[in-house]
Protein backbone atom coordinates (compact mmCIF):
# COMPACT_ATOMS: atom_id res chain seq x y z
CA UNK A 1 0.00 0.00 0.00
CA UNK A 2 2.75 2.57 0.73
CA UNK A 3 4.54 1.53 -1.57
CA UNK A 4 1.63 2.56 -4.10
CA UNK A 5 1.39 5.62 -2.40
CA UNK A 6 5.25 6.23 -2.90
CA UNK A 7 4.77 5.76 -6.88
CA UNK A 8 2.02 8.06 -6.96
CA UNK A 9 3.54 10.42 -4.96
CA UNK A 10 7.18 10.42 -7.18
CA UNK A 11 4.82 10.66 -10.40
CA UNK A 12 2.83 13.29 -8.70
CA UNK A 13 6.30 15.82 -8.30
CA UNK A 14 8.08 14.67 -11.54
CA UNK A 15 4.92 16.02 -13.17
CA UNK A 16 5.12 19.05 -10.95
CA UNK A 17 8.89 19.74 -11.88
CA UNK A 18 7.86 19.13 -15.60
CA UNK A 19 5.50 22.11 -15.49
CA UNK A 20 7.61 24.14 -13.90
CA UNK A 21 10.21 23.12 -16.55
CA UNK A 22 7.39 24.05 -18.71
CA UNK A 23 6.92 27.60 -17.46
CA UNK A 24 10.60 28.30 -17.50
CA UNK A 25 10.64 27.56 -21.41
CA UNK A 26 7.57 30.09 -21.49
CA UNK A 27 9.13 32.59 -19.71
CA UNK A 28 12.53 32.07 -22.01
CA UNK A 29 10.63 31.68 -24.89
CA UNK A 30 7.80 33.94 -25.34
CA UNK A 31 8.54 37.72 -27.01
CA UNK A 32 6.21 39.88 -25.44
CA UNK A 33 5.61 40.36 -21.40
CA UNK A 34 1.84 39.81 -21.21
CA UNK A 35 2.90 36.25 -23.16
CA UNK A 36 5.95 35.49 -20.27
CA UNK A 37 3.32 36.25 -17.45
CA UNK A 38 0.90 34.20 -18.56
CA UNK A 39 3.45 31.24 -19.20
CA UNK A 40 4.96 31.90 -15.76
CA UNK A 41 2.04 32.53 -13.77
CA UNK A 42 -0.55 29.42 -15.20
CA UNK A 43 2.25 26.77 -15.55
CA UNK A 44 3.90 27.32 -11.98
CA UNK A 45 0.89 27.70 -10.26
CA UNK A 46 0.18 23.75 -11.94
CA UNK A 47 3.55 22.68 -11.50
CA UNK A 48 3.19 23.93 -7.58
CA UNK A 49 -0.51 22.18 -7.46
CA UNK A 50 0.88 18.85 -8.44
CA UNK A 51 3.89 18.77 -5.81
CA UNK A 52 1.18 19.44 -3.05
CA UNK A 53 -0.97 16.91 -4.56
CA UNK A 54 2.18 14.11 -4.01
CA UNK A 55 3.46 15.52 -0.40
CA UNK A 56 -0.53 14.92 0.75
CA UNK A 57 0.33 11.85 -0.33
CA UNK A 58 3.40 11.15 1.25
CA UNK A 59 2.95 13.24 4.58
CA UNK A 60 0.77 12.22 7.48
CA UNK A 61 -1.95 14.01 9.71
CA UNK A 62 -4.41 16.42 8.94
CA UNK A 63 -3.02 19.40 10.05
CA UNK A 64 0.02 19.45 8.08
CA UNK A 65 -2.10 18.19 4.82
CA UNK A 66 -4.43 21.23 5.63
CA UNK A 67 -1.87 23.69 5.96
CA UNK A 68 -0.41 22.56 2.69
CA UNK A 69 -3.90 23.24 0.91
CA UNK A 70 -3.98 26.24 2.50
CA UNK A 71 -0.75 27.28 1.39
CA UNK A 72 -1.95 26.14 -2.42
CA UNK A 73 -4.91 27.89 -2.71
CA UNK A 74 -3.05 31.52 -1.29
CA UNK A 75 -0.61 30.92 -3.79
CA UNK A 76 -3.65 30.62 -6.57
CA UNK A 77 -5.79 33.20 -4.97
CA UNK A 78 -2.82 35.88 -4.55
CA UNK A 79 -1.28 35.05 -8.07
CA UNK A 80 -4.47 34.94 -9.83
CA UNK A 81 -5.24 38.70 -8.68
CA UNK A 82 -1.47 39.90 -8.56
CA UNK A 83 -0.96 38.84 -11.85
CA UNK A 84 -4.00 40.91 -12.98
CA UNK A 85 -2.59 43.64 -11.60
CA UNK A 86 0.84 43.21 -13.31
CA UNK A 87 -0.61 42.81 -16.66
CA UNK A 88 -2.54 46.16 -15.91
CA UNK A 89 1.55 48.11 -15.05
CA UNK A 90 2.85 45.75 -18.20
CA UNK A 91 0.39 47.03 -20.68
CA UNK A 92 1.82 50.75 -21.16
CA UNK A 93 5.44 50.16 -20.95
CA UNK A 94 4.80 46.75 -23.25
CA UNK A 95 3.35 49.07 -25.69
CA UNK A 96 6.87 51.19 -25.68
CA UNK A 97 9.31 48.53 -25.97
CA UNK B 1 12.60 9.28 -0.22
CA UNK B 2 14.66 12.57 1.35
CA UNK B 3 17.20 12.34 -1.67
CA UNK B 4 14.56 12.54 -4.26
CA UNK B 5 12.65 15.20 -2.52
CA UNK B 6 15.69 16.98 -2.11
CA UNK B 7 16.23 16.36 -5.87
CA UNK B 8 13.20 17.65 -6.90
CA UNK B 9 13.38 21.00 -4.98
CA UNK B 10 17.07 20.68 -6.86
CA UNK B 11 15.40 20.92 -10.26
CA UNK B 12 13.04 23.64 -8.96
CA UNK B 13 15.63 26.09 -8.05
CA UNK B 14 17.49 25.32 -11.24
CA UNK B 15 14.24 26.82 -13.21
CA UNK B 16 13.92 29.12 -10.79
CA UNK B 17 17.35 30.41 -11.89
CA UNK B 18 16.78 30.07 -15.72
CA UNK B 19 13.56 32.43 -15.13
CA UNK B 20 15.62 34.65 -12.80
CA UNK B 21 18.26 35.35 -15.44
CA UNK B 22 15.56 35.83 -18.17
CA UNK B 23 13.16 38.32 -16.07
CA UNK B 24 16.28 40.84 -14.55
CA UNK B 25 17.36 41.30 -17.56
CA UNK B 26 14.88 42.91 -18.71
CA UNK B 27 14.40 45.39 -20.82
CA UNK B 28 11.49 46.73 -18.80
CA UNK B 29 10.18 47.08 -15.63
CA UNK B 30 7.12 44.99 -16.85
CA UNK B 31 9.21 41.59 -16.64
CA UNK B 32 11.03 42.58 -13.50
CA UNK B 33 8.26 42.71 -11.65
CA UNK B 34 7.40 39.08 -11.93
CA UNK B 35 10.30 37.76 -9.85
CA UNK B 36 8.09 38.29 -6.80
CA UNK B 37 5.81 35.06 -8.34
CA UNK B 38 8.07 33.31 -9.96
CA UNK B 39 10.23 33.31 -6.82
CA UNK B 40 6.89 32.97 -4.41
CA UNK B 41 5.80 29.68 -6.63
CA UNK B 42 8.97 28.30 -7.08
CA UNK B 43 10.42 28.83 -3.85
CA UNK B 44 7.48 27.35 -1.89
CA UNK B 45 7.15 24.85 -4.08
CA UNK B 46 11.28 24.40 -2.83
CA UNK B 47 10.28 25.23 0.80
CA UNK B 48 7.39 22.50 0.32
CA UNK B 49 9.66 19.91 -0.81
CA UNK B 50 12.63 20.70 1.61
CA UNK B 51 9.77 20.64 4.24
CA UNK B 52 9.30 17.01 3.44
CA UNK B 53 12.98 16.02 3.31
CA UNK B 54 14.54 17.66 5.93
CA UNK B 55 11.13 16.74 8.08
CA UNK B 56 10.92 20.40 9.66
CA UNK B 57 7.28 20.96 10.00
CA UNK B 58 7.59 24.84 9.94
CA UNK B 59 8.96 25.24 7.08
CA UNK B 60 5.25 24.68 5.97
CA UNK B 61 4.19 28.22 7.42
CA UNK B 62 7.10 29.44 6.07
CA UNK B 63 5.64 28.93 2.83
CA UNK B 64 2.50 30.48 4.03
CA UNK B 65 4.59 33.98 4.84
CA UNK B 66 5.78 34.01 1.12
CA UNK B 67 2.76 33.43 -0.36
CA UNK B 68 1.34 36.12 1.67
CA UNK B 69 4.48 38.87 1.40
CA UNK B 70 4.96 37.84 -2.41
CA UNK B 71 1.96 38.99 -3.21
CA UNK B 72 2.53 42.21 -1.16
CA UNK B 73 5.74 42.91 -2.43
CA UNK B 74 4.37 42.19 -6.32
CA UNK B 75 1.61 45.11 -5.19
CA UNK B 76 4.19 47.53 -4.05
CA UNK B 77 6.35 47.35 -7.73
CA UNK B 78 3.31 47.24 -9.03
CA UNK B 79 3.19 51.05 -7.58
CA UNK B 80 6.25 51.70 -7.60
CA UNK B 81 6.45 50.76 -11.46
CA UNK B 82 2.98 53.58 -11.99
CA UNK B 83 4.32 56.00 -10.21
CA UNK B 84 7.66 56.08 -11.89
CA UNK B 85 6.08 56.38 -14.97
CA UNK B 86 3.54 58.79 -14.59
CA UNK B 87 5.87 61.37 -12.21
CA UNK B 88 3.77 61.30 -9.59
CA UNK B 89 5.38 62.11 -6.32
CA UNK C 1 24.59 18.76 -1.38
CA UNK C 2 23.58 19.38 -5.30
CA UNK C 3 20.56 21.71 -3.91
CA UNK C 4 22.91 23.99 -1.50
CA UNK C 5 25.62 24.28 -4.16
CA UNK C 6 22.64 25.21 -6.99
CA UNK C 7 20.83 27.53 -3.94
CA UNK C 8 24.40 29.42 -2.87
CA UNK C 9 25.27 30.46 -6.65
CA UNK C 10 21.73 31.38 -7.11
CA UNK C 11 22.46 33.37 -3.89
CA UNK C 12 25.75 35.25 -5.16
CA UNK C 13 24.34 35.81 -8.81
CA UNK C 14 21.34 38.20 -7.56
CA UNK C 15 23.91 39.55 -5.19
CA UNK C 16 26.23 40.77 -8.08
CA UNK C 17 23.05 42.10 -9.89
CA UNK C 18 21.92 43.94 -6.57
CA UNK C 19 25.37 45.72 -6.72
CA UNK C 20 26.02 46.07 -10.15
CA UNK C 21 22.63 46.47 -11.98
CA UNK C 22 22.50 50.37 -13.73
CA UNK C 23 19.16 51.06 -12.72
CA UNK C 24 18.29 51.57 -8.81
CA UNK C 25 14.48 49.91 -9.10
CA UNK C 26 16.01 46.71 -10.70
CA UNK C 27 18.59 46.18 -8.08
CA UNK C 28 16.19 46.79 -5.67
CA UNK C 29 13.55 44.15 -7.26
CA UNK C 30 17.33 42.14 -7.00
CA UNK C 31 17.61 42.37 -3.40
CA UNK C 32 14.20 41.85 -3.06
CA UNK C 33 15.08 38.13 -4.81
CA UNK C 34 18.20 38.20 -2.44
CA UNK C 35 15.91 37.64 0.85
CA UNK C 36 13.55 35.22 -1.21
CA UNK C 37 16.13 32.89 -1.45
CA UNK C 38 17.97 33.88 1.75
CA UNK C 39 14.85 32.12 3.43
CA UNK C 40 15.91 28.86 1.54
CA UNK C 41 19.04 29.29 3.09
CA UNK C 42 17.82 29.82 6.69
CA UNK C 43 15.42 26.80 6.77
CA UNK C 44 18.56 24.59 5.17
CA UNK C 45 20.44 25.95 8.36
CA UNK C 46 17.28 24.18 10.39
CA UNK C 47 16.50 28.13 11.44
CA UNK C 48 12.60 28.48 10.62
CA UNK C 49 12.13 31.12 12.75
CA UNK C 50 14.78 33.20 11.43
CA UNK C 51 13.31 32.26 8.10
CA UNK C 52 10.13 33.06 8.94
CA UNK C 53 11.79 36.91 10.01
CA UNK C 54 13.62 37.06 6.85
CA UNK C 55 10.46 36.55 4.56
CA UNK C 56 8.16 38.99 6.63
CA UNK C 57 10.67 41.54 7.41
CA UNK C 58 13.99 41.02 5.44
CA UNK C 59 12.83 40.90 2.04
CA UNK C 60 8.62 41.75 2.36
CA UNK C 61 8.30 45.16 4.39
CA UNK C 62 12.42 46.14 3.31
CA UNK C 63 11.29 45.43 0.09
CA UNK C 64 8.15 47.74 0.04
CA UNK C 65 10.40 50.71 2.11
CA UNK C 66 12.79 50.63 -0.75
CA UNK C 67 10.80 50.10 -3.39
CA UNK C 68 8.91 52.94 -2.72
CA UNK C 69 11.81 55.28 -2.16
CA UNK C 70 13.28 53.98 -5.26
CA UNK C 71 10.63 55.18 -7.23
CA UNK C 72 9.83 58.15 -5.68
CA UNK C 73 13.81 59.14 -6.22
CA UNK C 74 13.58 57.81 -9.83
CA UNK C 75 14.88 60.97 -11.42
CA UNK C 76 17.70 62.05 -9.03
CA UNK C 77 19.69 59.08 -10.77
CA UNK C 78 20.98 60.98 -13.30
CA UNK C 79 23.01 63.87 -11.04
CA UNK C 80 24.82 60.58 -8.90
CA UNK C 81 26.20 58.66 -11.24
CA UNK C 82 28.86 61.05 -12.90
CA UNK C 83 30.41 60.58 -9.20
CA UNK C 84 31.34 57.27 -10.01
CA UNK C 85 34.86 56.55 -8.58
CA UNK C 86 37.65 55.87 -11.66
CA UNK C 87 38.65 52.57 -12.50
CA UNK C 88 41.55 52.41 -10.21
CA UNK C 89 40.11 53.26 -7.19
CA UNK C 90 37.25 50.75 -8.28
CA UNK C 91 40.32 48.16 -8.87
CA UNK C 92 41.22 49.02 -5.77
CA UNK C 93 38.35 49.02 -3.41
CA UNK C 94 37.47 45.16 -5.22
CA UNK C 95 40.48 44.06 -4.41
CA UNK C 96 40.24 44.56 -0.64
CA UNK C 97 36.75 43.64 -0.22
CA UNK C 98 38.49 40.20 -1.71
CA UNK C 99 40.95 40.29 0.59
CA UNK C 100 37.92 40.99 3.57
CA UNK C 101 35.81 38.02 1.95
CA UNK C 102 39.15 35.51 1.93
CA UNK C 103 39.42 36.76 5.31
CA UNK C 104 36.19 35.87 6.33
CA UNK C 105 36.42 32.47 4.64
CA UNK C 106 39.44 31.56 6.46
CA UNK C 107 37.78 31.81 10.14
CA UNK C 108 35.04 29.96 8.73
CA UNK C 109 36.90 27.70 7.78
CA UNK C 110 38.96 27.38 10.70
CA UNK C 111 35.97 27.57 13.14
CA UNK C 112 36.90 25.36 16.36
CA UNK C 113 35.92 21.65 16.45
CA UNK C 114 33.96 20.77 18.10
CA UNK C 115 31.79 23.86 17.43
CA UNK C 116 30.72 26.11 21.12
CA UNK C 117 27.07 25.92 22.06
CA UNK C 118 24.52 26.95 23.80
CA UNK C 119 21.74 24.83 23.33
CA UNK C 120 22.15 22.00 26.20
CA UNK C 121 21.73 24.85 28.53
CA UNK C 122 19.01 26.23 26.26
CA UNK C 123 16.86 23.10 26.25
CA UNK C 124 18.10 21.91 30.36
CA UNK C 125 16.49 25.09 31.25
CA UNK C 126 13.22 25.36 29.04
CA UNK C 127 10.60 24.20 31.70
CA UNK C 128 11.27 26.51 34.04
CA UNK C 129 9.96 29.05 31.42
CA UNK C 130 6.50 27.08 30.29
CA UNK C 131 7.68 27.82 26.49
CA UNK C 132 8.14 25.02 23.82
CA UNK C 133 10.20 26.92 21.47
CA UNK C 134 13.87 27.45 22.47
CA UNK C 135 14.05 30.67 19.90
CA UNK C 136 10.95 32.46 21.68
CA UNK C 137 12.47 31.00 25.30
CA UNK C 138 15.73 32.86 24.72
CA UNK C 139 14.08 36.32 23.06
CA UNK C 140 11.40 36.58 26.03
CA UNK C 141 12.92 35.08 29.16
CA UNK C 142 17.13 33.75 28.78
CA UNK C 143 18.08 37.30 26.84
CA UNK C 144 14.90 39.52 27.67
CA UNK C 145 16.88 42.40 27.88
CA UNK C 146 17.83 42.33 24.32
CA UNK C 147 14.31 42.29 23.72
CA UNK C 148 13.47 45.36 25.45
CA UNK C 149 16.30 47.42 24.55
CA UNK C 150 15.43 46.16 20.70
CA UNK C 151 11.58 47.67 20.90
CA UNK C 152 13.37 50.63 22.46
CA UNK C 153 15.62 50.79 19.43
CA UNK C 154 12.06 50.48 17.25
CA UNK C 155 10.78 53.33 19.12
CA UNK C 156 13.75 55.81 18.82
CA UNK C 157 13.83 55.25 14.96
CA UNK C 158 10.44 55.57 14.67
CA UNK C 159 10.62 58.95 16.68
CA UNK C 160 14.09 59.64 14.36
CA UNK C 161 11.82 59.94 11.36
CA UNK C 162 9.03 61.88 12.74
CA UNK C 163 11.59 64.35 13.56
CA UNK C 164 12.59 65.03 10.12
CA UNK C 165 8.98 66.59 9.50
CA UNK C 166 9.02 69.67 7.95
CA UNK C 167 7.55 72.33 10.85
CA UNK C 168 4.41 73.26 8.82
CA UNK C 169 3.52 69.71 9.18
CA UNK C 170 4.50 68.86 12.27
CA UNK C 171 2.24 65.99 14.54
CA UNK C 172 0.89 65.26 11.25
CA UNK C 173 -0.02 62.45 9.08
CA UNK C 174 2.29 60.56 6.89
CA UNK C 175 2.65 59.73 3.82
CA UNK C 176 -0.10 61.15 0.79
CA UNK C 177 -3.28 60.68 1.31
CA UNK C 178 -4.03 57.68 -1.58
CA UNK C 179 -7.74 57.24 -2.78
CA UNK C 180 -9.61 53.64 -3.15
CA UNK C 181 -11.37 52.94 -6.38
CA UNK C 182 -14.11 51.16 -5.22
CA UNK C 183 -14.44 48.66 -8.40
CA UNK C 184 -10.80 48.52 -8.91
CA UNK C 185 -8.27 45.60 -9.12
CA UNK C 186 -5.82 46.88 -6.12
CA UNK C 187 -8.90 47.40 -3.79
CA UNK C 188 -9.80 44.16 -4.31
CA UNK C 189 -6.60 42.12 -3.91
CA UNK C 190 -6.57 44.23 -0.17
CA UNK C 191 -10.22 43.21 0.93
CA UNK C 192 -9.26 39.70 -0.24
CA UNK C 193 -5.54 39.67 1.15
CA UNK C 194 -5.56 41.51 4.06
CA UNK C 195 -8.30 39.66 6.34
CA UNK C 196 -6.31 36.42 5.50
CA UNK C 197 -2.81 37.67 6.28
CA UNK C 198 -4.19 39.60 9.63
CA UNK C 199 -5.21 35.79 10.31
CA UNK C 200 -2.04 34.23 9.26
CA UNK C 201 -0.15 37.40 11.24
CA UNK C 202 -2.06 36.69 14.66
CA UNK C 203 -1.42 32.18 13.72
CA UNK C 204 2.08 33.15 13.55
CA UNK C 205 2.21 35.10 16.58
CA UNK C 206 0.01 32.49 18.47
CA UNK C 207 2.19 29.35 17.68
CA UNK C 208 5.11 31.49 18.68
CA UNK C 209 5.48 29.53 22.00
CA UNK C 210 5.45 26.48 21.10
CA UNK C 211 7.03 26.27 17.74
CA UNK C 212 8.67 28.66 15.36
CA UNK C 213 7.11 31.84 15.13
CA UNK C 214 6.60 34.71 17.41
CA UNK C 215 5.55 38.26 18.34
CA UNK C 216 8.15 40.14 15.59
CA UNK C 217 7.07 37.42 12.64
CA UNK C 218 3.20 38.00 13.39
CA UNK C 219 3.93 41.57 14.23
CA UNK C 220 5.65 42.13 10.64
CA UNK C 221 3.11 40.55 8.81
CA UNK C 222 0.03 42.71 10.53
CA UNK C 223 2.07 45.73 9.95
CA UNK C 224 2.72 44.27 5.97
CA UNK C 225 -0.96 43.89 5.69
CA UNK C 226 -1.57 47.69 7.22
CA UNK C 227 0.83 48.87 4.29
CA UNK C 228 -0.80 46.80 1.64
CA UNK C 229 -4.43 48.39 2.83
CA UNK C 230 -3.15 51.93 2.97
CA UNK C 231 -1.53 51.47 -0.49
CA UNK C 232 -4.98 50.75 -1.41
CA UNK C 233 -6.57 53.53 -0.17
CA UNK C 234 -8.87 51.45 2.27
CA UNK C 235 -6.88 53.25 5.39
CA UNK C 236 -5.33 56.54 5.97
CA UNK C 237 -2.67 57.23 7.97
CA UNK C 238 -3.66 58.19 11.74
CA UNK C 239 -2.23 61.79 12.89
CA UNK C 240 1.24 61.20 14.70
CA UNK C 241 0.39 63.10 17.58
CA UNK C 242 -3.08 61.33 18.40
CA UNK C 243 -2.55 60.03 21.68
CA UNK C 244 -4.26 56.63 20.94
CA UNK C 245 -1.79 55.92 18.63
CA UNK C 246 0.93 57.31 21.15
CA UNK C 247 -0.96 54.64 23.48
CA UNK C 248 -0.49 51.56 20.99
CA UNK C 249 2.91 52.27 20.56
CA UNK C 250 4.27 52.35 23.99
CA UNK C 251 2.15 50.19 25.82
CA UNK C 252 3.99 47.05 24.61
CA UNK C 253 7.59 48.31 25.75
CA UNK C 254 5.71 49.92 29.27
CA UNK C 255 3.86 46.54 29.70
CA UNK C 256 7.44 44.86 29.06
CA UNK C 257 9.40 47.23 31.48
CA UNK C 258 6.70 47.41 34.35
CA UNK C 259 6.82 43.50 34.48
CA UNK C 260 10.74 43.06 34.31
CA UNK C 261 10.47 45.31 37.66
CA UNK C 262 8.01 43.52 39.19
CA UNK C 263 10.67 40.65 38.85
CA UNK C 264 12.64 42.39 41.38
CA UNK C 265 9.98 41.50 44.34
CA UNK C 266 8.79 37.90 43.28
CA UNK C 267 12.25 36.32 41.65
CA UNK C 268 14.92 38.83 42.75
CA UNK C 269 16.03 40.24 39.45
CA UNK C 270 15.25 42.72 36.89
CA UNK C 271 13.16 40.39 34.10
CA UNK C 272 13.20 37.91 35.98
CA UNK C 273 9.56 35.56 35.95
CA UNK C 274 8.49 33.91 39.25
CA UNK C 275 8.89 30.33 37.40
CA UNK C 276 4.94 29.19 38.59
CA UNK C 277 4.04 32.03 36.47
CA UNK C 278 6.27 32.63 33.63
CA UNK C 279 4.14 31.61 30.68
CA UNK C 280 1.19 33.74 32.04
CA UNK C 281 3.63 36.61 32.62
CA UNK C 282 5.39 35.94 29.05
CA UNK C 283 2.39 36.02 27.34
CA UNK C 284 0.57 39.50 29.23
CA UNK C 285 3.53 40.96 27.56
CA UNK C 286 3.78 39.49 24.35
CA UNK C 287 0.08 40.38 23.43
CA UNK C 288 0.63 44.42 24.01
CA UNK C 289 4.21 44.06 22.59
CA UNK C 290 2.90 42.37 19.18
CA UNK C 291 0.77 45.39 19.01
CA UNK C 292 3.22 47.95 19.43
CA UNK C 293 5.53 46.60 17.26
CA UNK C 294 3.32 45.83 14.82
CA UNK C 295 2.32 49.75 14.84
CA UNK C 296 5.63 50.71 14.85
CA UNK C 297 6.91 48.91 11.87
CA UNK C 298 4.35 49.87 9.95
CA UNK C 299 4.75 53.41 10.77
CA UNK C 300 8.64 53.18 9.89
CA UNK C 301 7.73 52.20 6.66
CA UNK C 302 5.18 54.99 6.29
CA UNK C 303 7.61 57.51 6.97
CA UNK C 304 7.67 61.01 8.17
CA UNK C 305 4.32 63.25 8.01
CA UNK C 306 3.64 64.72 5.21
CA UNK C 307 0.33 66.74 5.47
CA UNK C 308 -0.85 68.97 7.84
CA UNK C 309 -3.69 67.14 10.81
CA UNK C 310 -7.08 68.22 9.92
CA UNK C 311 -7.90 69.83 13.68
CA UNK D 1 33.46 20.36 2.68
CA UNK D 2 30.34 20.56 4.98
CA UNK D 3 27.09 21.94 3.58
CA UNK D 4 27.54 24.75 6.76
CA UNK D 5 30.75 25.62 5.58
CA UNK D 6 29.30 26.28 2.06
CA UNK D 7 26.88 28.98 3.10
CA UNK D 8 29.58 30.26 5.23
CA UNK D 9 31.63 30.98 2.05
CA UNK D 10 28.15 32.75 0.67
CA UNK D 11 28.29 34.41 3.44
CA UNK D 12 31.94 35.57 3.30
CA UNK D 13 30.83 36.43 -0.37
CA UNK D 14 27.26 38.62 0.62
CA UNK D 15 29.96 40.70 2.82
CA UNK D 16 32.61 41.28 0.06
CA UNK D 17 29.93 42.15 -2.37
CA UNK D 18 28.19 44.22 0.05
CA UNK D 19 31.30 46.36 1.13
CA UNK D 20 32.32 46.88 -2.47
CA UNK D 21 29.18 47.95 -3.49
CA UNK D 22 28.86 50.77 -0.58
CA UNK D 23 32.28 52.31 -1.37
CA UNK D 24 31.97 52.04 -4.87
CA UNK D 25 27.60 53.02 -5.88
CA UNK D 26 27.59 56.62 -5.42
CA UNK D 27 23.69 56.79 -4.81
CA UNK D 28 22.80 56.64 -1.61
CA UNK D 29 20.04 54.76 -1.77
CA UNK D 30 22.40 52.03 -3.13
CA UNK D 31 24.79 52.32 -0.55
CA UNK D 32 21.73 51.79 1.89
CA UNK D 33 20.88 48.11 -0.10
CA UNK D 34 24.71 47.68 -0.14
CA UNK D 35 24.79 47.96 3.15
CA UNK D 36 21.83 45.71 3.25
CA UNK D 37 23.93 42.99 1.86
CA UNK D 38 26.72 43.15 4.30
CA UNK D 39 24.10 42.85 7.10
CA UNK D 40 22.63 39.79 5.37
CA UNK D 41 25.79 38.29 4.91
CA UNK D 42 26.90 39.38 8.67
CA UNK D 43 23.59 38.03 9.64
CA UNK D 44 24.64 34.66 7.48
CA UNK D 45 27.67 33.85 9.41
CA UNK D 46 25.71 33.64 12.88
CA UNK D 47 23.61 31.28 11.29
CA UNK D 48 26.39 29.00 10.46
CA UNK D 49 27.69 29.31 13.70
CA UNK D 50 24.23 28.41 15.23
CA UNK D 51 24.00 25.25 12.84
CA UNK D 52 27.29 24.15 13.71
CA UNK D 53 26.59 24.23 17.50
CA UNK D 54 23.38 21.75 16.87
CA UNK D 55 22.74 19.76 19.89
CA UNK D 56 20.25 18.34 22.45
CA UNK D 57 17.95 17.54 20.27
CA UNK D 58 17.82 21.18 18.27
CA UNK D 59 18.86 21.66 14.23
CA UNK D 60 20.88 24.27 15.86
CA UNK D 61 22.01 26.71 19.15
CA UNK D 62 18.99 28.91 19.75
CA UNK D 63 21.07 31.67 20.84
CA UNK D 64 22.48 33.18 17.55
CA UNK D 65 19.34 32.71 16.23
CA UNK D 66 17.22 34.85 18.25
CA UNK D 67 20.09 37.50 18.33
CA UNK D 68 19.80 37.00 14.62
CA UNK D 69 15.96 37.68 14.59
CA UNK D 70 17.29 40.94 16.42
CA UNK D 71 19.20 41.68 14.15
CA UNK D 72 17.30 41.79 11.09
CA UNK D 73 14.48 43.84 12.88
CA UNK D 74 17.34 46.50 14.36
CA UNK D 75 18.64 46.25 11.08
CA UNK D 76 14.99 47.09 9.43
CA UNK D 77 15.14 50.06 11.96
CA UNK D 78 18.21 51.40 10.62
CA UNK D 79 17.03 51.23 6.92
CA UNK D 80 13.63 52.91 7.29
CA UNK D 81 15.65 55.88 8.79
CA UNK D 82 18.17 56.08 6.73
CA UNK D 83 15.44 56.22 3.89
CA UNK D 84 14.15 59.01 5.49
CA UNK D 85 17.04 60.63 5.70
CA UNK D 86 17.77 60.13 2.12
CA UNK D 87 14.30 61.12 1.17
CA UNK D 88 13.90 64.89 3.23
CA UNK D 89 17.32 65.71 1.77
CA UNK D 90 15.92 65.06 -1.63
CA UNK D 91 12.98 67.18 -0.66
CA UNK D 92 14.93 69.55 0.21
CA UNK D 93 18.05 70.22 -1.74
CA UNK D 94 16.63 68.24 -5.21
CA UNK D 95 19.65 65.65 -5.11
CA UNK D 96 20.94 63.13 -3.41
CA UNK D 97 24.57 63.90 -3.86
CA UNK D 98 26.56 63.24 -0.25
CA UNK D 99 29.11 65.91 -1.24
CA UNK D 100 29.04 68.86 0.80
CA UNK D 101 30.48 71.05 -2.38
CA UNK D 102 28.45 68.87 -5.12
Amino acid sequence: MSLAFNLLTVLAIVAGALFFLAGTVGLLRFPDPLSRLHALTKADNLGLGFIVVGLLLHGEGLLAASKLICVWLLTLLAGATVTQLIAHAARPSGAQE
Amino acid sequence: MADFLLAAACFVLAMVALGLVRILRGPGDADRIMAAQLLGTGGIAALLLLSEAMDLRAAADVALILALLAAFVSVAFVKGVTRRETGEP
Amino acid sequence: MAFDIVLVLLVIGVAVWTIAARDTFAAVIGFVALGLLLTLVWVRLAAPDVALTESALGSGLTGGLLLGASARLACSEATASDEEPGAILQLIAAVLCALMSAGLVALVLLLPQPAPTLAPQAVANIAATGLGNPVTAVLMAYRAIDTLLEVVVLLLALVGIWSLAPDRVWGGLPGPRRHADPNGLLTFIAQLLVPIGILVGIYIFWVGSVAPGGEFQGATILAAMWVLASMAGLVDAPSVSGRRLRLMLAVGPAVFFAIGLTGFATAGAFLAYPEAHAKALILTIEVPLTLSIAATLALLVAGPPERASGR
Amino acid sequence: MTETALYGLCAAGLVGLGLFGLIVQPHPLRKILAFNLIGSGVFLLFGVVARRGAAAGLGGDPVPQALVITGLVVAFAATALAVALLLRLFQETGRTTLRSDG
